[in-house]
């Protein structure tokens, strides 16, 4: 690896919402809790979603982590919250294919908005668990919501 | 020389360590001139073979002291040899046979591997777990002995050397106590095998495992050593192969150790390999290695004590531990220490190391560990701190 | 070249195969330049270790025709994956579980591996253990199967292909009744893997285990695959390591399939080594592989017909076995034969090759047997019908 | 291996006890009988004992197996049968140290007799456990009988 590589992984964006990060906190009310682990590290994310009708309300979690998954959860809320699910969904979708695409996939701005910041991490596979952890907790705790609904 | 063009400083030898050259080059001559199943062959290339792996078993039953070669016995890895002793308890019938009201105590400062095969067992019989704390310094917390370690304990279980706090419990001393009340002792040896020498009898297992891929032999081998009485009394593991006495579809019976526990075709090359990684530990001599570990330690020790927020985890005083050494820095996530670390070759481990009851004990979820190993040397870990005051700049803390 | 002058010819292929270079190889490039644990490791080293070892099990989800690759498992070897299968059904609940009243279904020509698990398993949960006997011509007697096989049959566990008789049994028949019956179907595929292109979906297995050493792979290395369904409703098998999802000392949770179950740092080179292993066979094709088999098999048939006094045991149609061919020589001990055949060169296997109900079943208490694979050439065989000649007048029968 | 080698194992005498065993069969009385299998190859033996006093007064035996093993146990017999058990240990004890030499043991004729044929056989390890199979089972029955008059 090289310093490049370095730069490319933690980009501005990343380490400024590792170090300001948006909607932490657990927060009230809520449809559905969960808990997620990464077995490897052991990083952590307890997180809960409200859901208004078929619109992501809110999104608030509790997390440990390194910069990478305490950023990855921050950028998620941003993007995630106000929407609609199904849109929601097609936007985890979009990062989750940025991810696991080991930095071959170009991002689109217009969809992911910071989140883009990540395409440095798709090259690193001991890290791709890392951005992903919050997002699969989101997906999970939002199917478990919708489960529950019908 | 790595991508990036630094040389390698490979400090992570406490989770694999690298091979010298004569183990790669006697597992290349086994696999091309002498490749053949063992025991079963009665052909020139059978018989190298058998001869190649049963001298495997000669050299590591000298490495440790084993009062009997044929007390042996070749698993995949020291998780393997771990579970094998915590699966046959849960068959054995007789004075080893556990049931509820039974107790089995291991420890806190536990690897995985020494920890979950005794909650299988445990929850599976009725049986209960119990296990030693910890001291702030990082030692077993030995005041409750006599209570922990009592009347109704069957098996004591603990770790010769922690691989993430890095301590060097009083193995012997526990054993004695363990004995005293009729229980066994089973010594998780993977973290000593590499860095002390090892002595099965005077250690005061019963049971001692340790795994290759750790004393610079190849992966895909581990040892199980036991007094013969116990691994007597034990019923088989695996079934199949070269296990047996003799089989009908009604019934079977057993062969004698170490077979009896080696069902199927053994890691044979692996077994070889190994036997060539202690061969060239002896040859340095443990004693060496052991100066050695001791040496670089202190000077690590030494050395990240300068890093501005950097705590060590475990015992400070190298005399007292081996050589992993685990530790946290305010303010940056091990991943991201790691991450900057590789990123000028220096290669470490972020997480819980297969411990987190002992992370939790200290209130940490992940920690960073360097481990270094009979090929470390002191500019080594002046890169690595040099690495380190990089990441704090790199991460602007302090 | 052996000791005396004879250029070696291999015909225990079904004991263990030979290794192509590129396996070797790729070992030891393995060995000198990605030498690192895997999965937990965040440095190039480990990332590098790390791909290496997933990309093995794509390599062998492809080989197998898996649905999905995390159901490929990483074991030791067959008889571990056989062993793993039967020793966790031991501690299943729910529809997997067996007790009193079950009954698993194996066959007489089984490998001991595929026999002893059983006998454990169905003697400790107090189940029944019961068998599918032989003709006299080597093949299964399905004449009982509807009996045999019934709604207290849990398990059906039997070889595809046999390593005494060389019979390939038809296992997507037998499938079909085992799961009318709601039976779980394993498969011991150890000498189909290296001979037949497997599908394991086609072949209508639940659970299906080979092993890397005869594969032109690596010991050390075997292979079980499962359907998703049923591995996730298996408890775990040995405990530690990577197989984790969180540890406390009161309790842990277990990670989902594959890592599930493989505890402990896995055999990473020998992975990596098998894959290189199923990518040679995939690229010289099984089925050129199959035919190649099929007419030495047939060639080998002829030779040895001209042998007087010799008996095969097993299918005398090469189109219905595979490449193990065991026989008789009137008045000559296997052993005797085997050691005449090995001062010329020839390497074949004597005894009872782990499948002692089977040689029971011929009444005979060993044989001898030879087995081809890609690499052997009619002027091979033509050298064993000599030696067998030649074994005759040394010990002058006939 | 070499034609000589081959020649050094199967030697004449060996071929000759092999083709007419001496003692074999089982035959009443006796005070223990064993059954011994060599696990590799399957080779089995079972065997009788009868002492008179401190003399080996018979040894009978029913045995599958190949030359190596056959031929053993027909000069075992002569060799222990109206010996003293401790001299018969003796013997055994010197057969057993001539098979597990590897080839570097000059047998003893006057002890050995035609025992001193398994010199070759020590050259071969595979072969050494035929040798001794029905050594093996005779010092077990013999055990147990000292045990149960003791
Ligand atoms: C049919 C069969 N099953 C199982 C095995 C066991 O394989 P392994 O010894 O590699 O576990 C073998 C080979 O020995 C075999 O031929
Ligand atoms: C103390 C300790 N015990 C057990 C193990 C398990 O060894 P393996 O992964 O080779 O089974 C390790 C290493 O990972 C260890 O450090």
């Amino acid at each position: 690896m090289t310093n490049q590589d370095l730069d490319a992984l933690y980009q501005e964006i990343i380490l400024d919402h590792y170090k300001h990060p948006h909607h932490k906190g657990l927060r009230e009310p809520f449809e559905a809790e969960v808990h997620h682990v990464n077995p490897t590290c052991g990083d952590e994310v307890t997180l809960r979603v409200h859901l208004d009708g078929d619109v992501v309300s809110d999104v608030s979690y509790d997390s440990v982590g390194c910069s990478i998954s305490q950023a990855s959860a921050s950028v998620m809320t941003d993007l995630v919250i106000g929407r609609k699910v199904d849109e929601a969904l097609a936007i985890h979708e979009e990062f989750l294919t940025l991810m696991q695409g080991r930095g071959s996939v170009e991002p689109d701005e217009d969809v992911l908005e910071d989140g883009i910041a990540f395409a440095g991490v798709a090259k690193f596979p001991a890290r791709v668990k890392c951005a992903l952890l919050s997002w699969m907790a989101w997906k999970d705790a939002t199917a478990q919501v919708m489960e529950e609904s019908h | 020389m790595l991508a990036g063009g630094y040389p390698l400083v490979y400090l992570d030898s406490a989770n694999t360590s690298q091979k010298p050259q004569v183990v790669i080059d006697t597992m290349v001559d086994h696999l091309e001139r002498h490749n053949a199943n063992v025991a079963r062959a009665m052909h020139q290339l059978g018989a190298e073979a058998s001869e190649a792996f049963e001298s495997a078993r000669d050299k590591v039953a000298a490495f440790i002291k084993a009062p009997s070669r044929d007390e042996v016995i070749f698993t995949k890895n020291a998780s393997e040899a771990l579970n094998l002793v915590a699966n046959t308890l849960a068959w054995a019938t007789g004075d080893l046979a556990i049931g509820a009201g039974d107790e089995v105590v291991i420890t806190e400062m536990e690897h995985h591997s020494n920890i979950v095969p005794w909650q299988l067992l445990t929850e599976r019989k009725g049986a209960t777990l119990r296990w030693f704390g910890l001291t702030d310094d990082g030692h077993l917390d030995l005041s409750n002995i006599d209570e922990l370690v009592n009347e109704r304990t069957k098996v004591v279980s603990l770790t010769w050397v922690s691989n993430m706090l890095g301590t060097v419990n009083p193995v012997a001393e526990i054993a004695r106590r363990a004995h005293e009340v009729g229980a066994i002792v089973v010594v998780d040896a993977s973290q000593a095998a590499p860095q002390l020498p090892v002595d099965v009898v005077a250690a005061g297992a019963d049971l001692l495992a340790f795994t290759g891929h750790k004393v610079v032999g190849p992966t895909g081998i581990g040892v199980l050593w036991g007094r013969r009485e116990v691994l007597d009394q034990l019923p088989p593991f695996l079934g199949g192969g070269e296990m047996i006495e003799t089989v009908r579809m009604e019934r079977s019976t057993y062969a004698g150790i170490p077979h009896k526990f080696e069902a199927g075709t053994p890691p044979i090359v692996e077994a070889v390999g190994l036997g060539a990684a202690v061969d060239y530990l002896s040859a340095v001599g443990m004693e060496a290695i052991h100066a050695h570990e001791q040496a670089v330690t202190g000077y690590a020790l030494e050395g990240l004590a300068t890093v501005p927020g950097l705590t060590v985890l475990g015992p400070l005083d190298p005399t007292q531990r081996g050589g992993a050494i685990s530790f946290e820095l305010d303010g940056v996530h091990p991943h991201d220490i790691a991450q900057v670390l590789d990123s000028r070759g220096i290669a470490v481990r972020a997480g819980h190391h297969c411990a987190k009851p002992a992370h939790a004990r200290f209130g940490v979820q992940s920690s960073t560990r360097m481990s270094s190993y009979l090929y470390t040397t002191p500019a080594e870990i002046d890169a690595l701190v040099e690495g380190l005051e990089y990441t704090r700049s790199y991460f602007k803390v302090g």
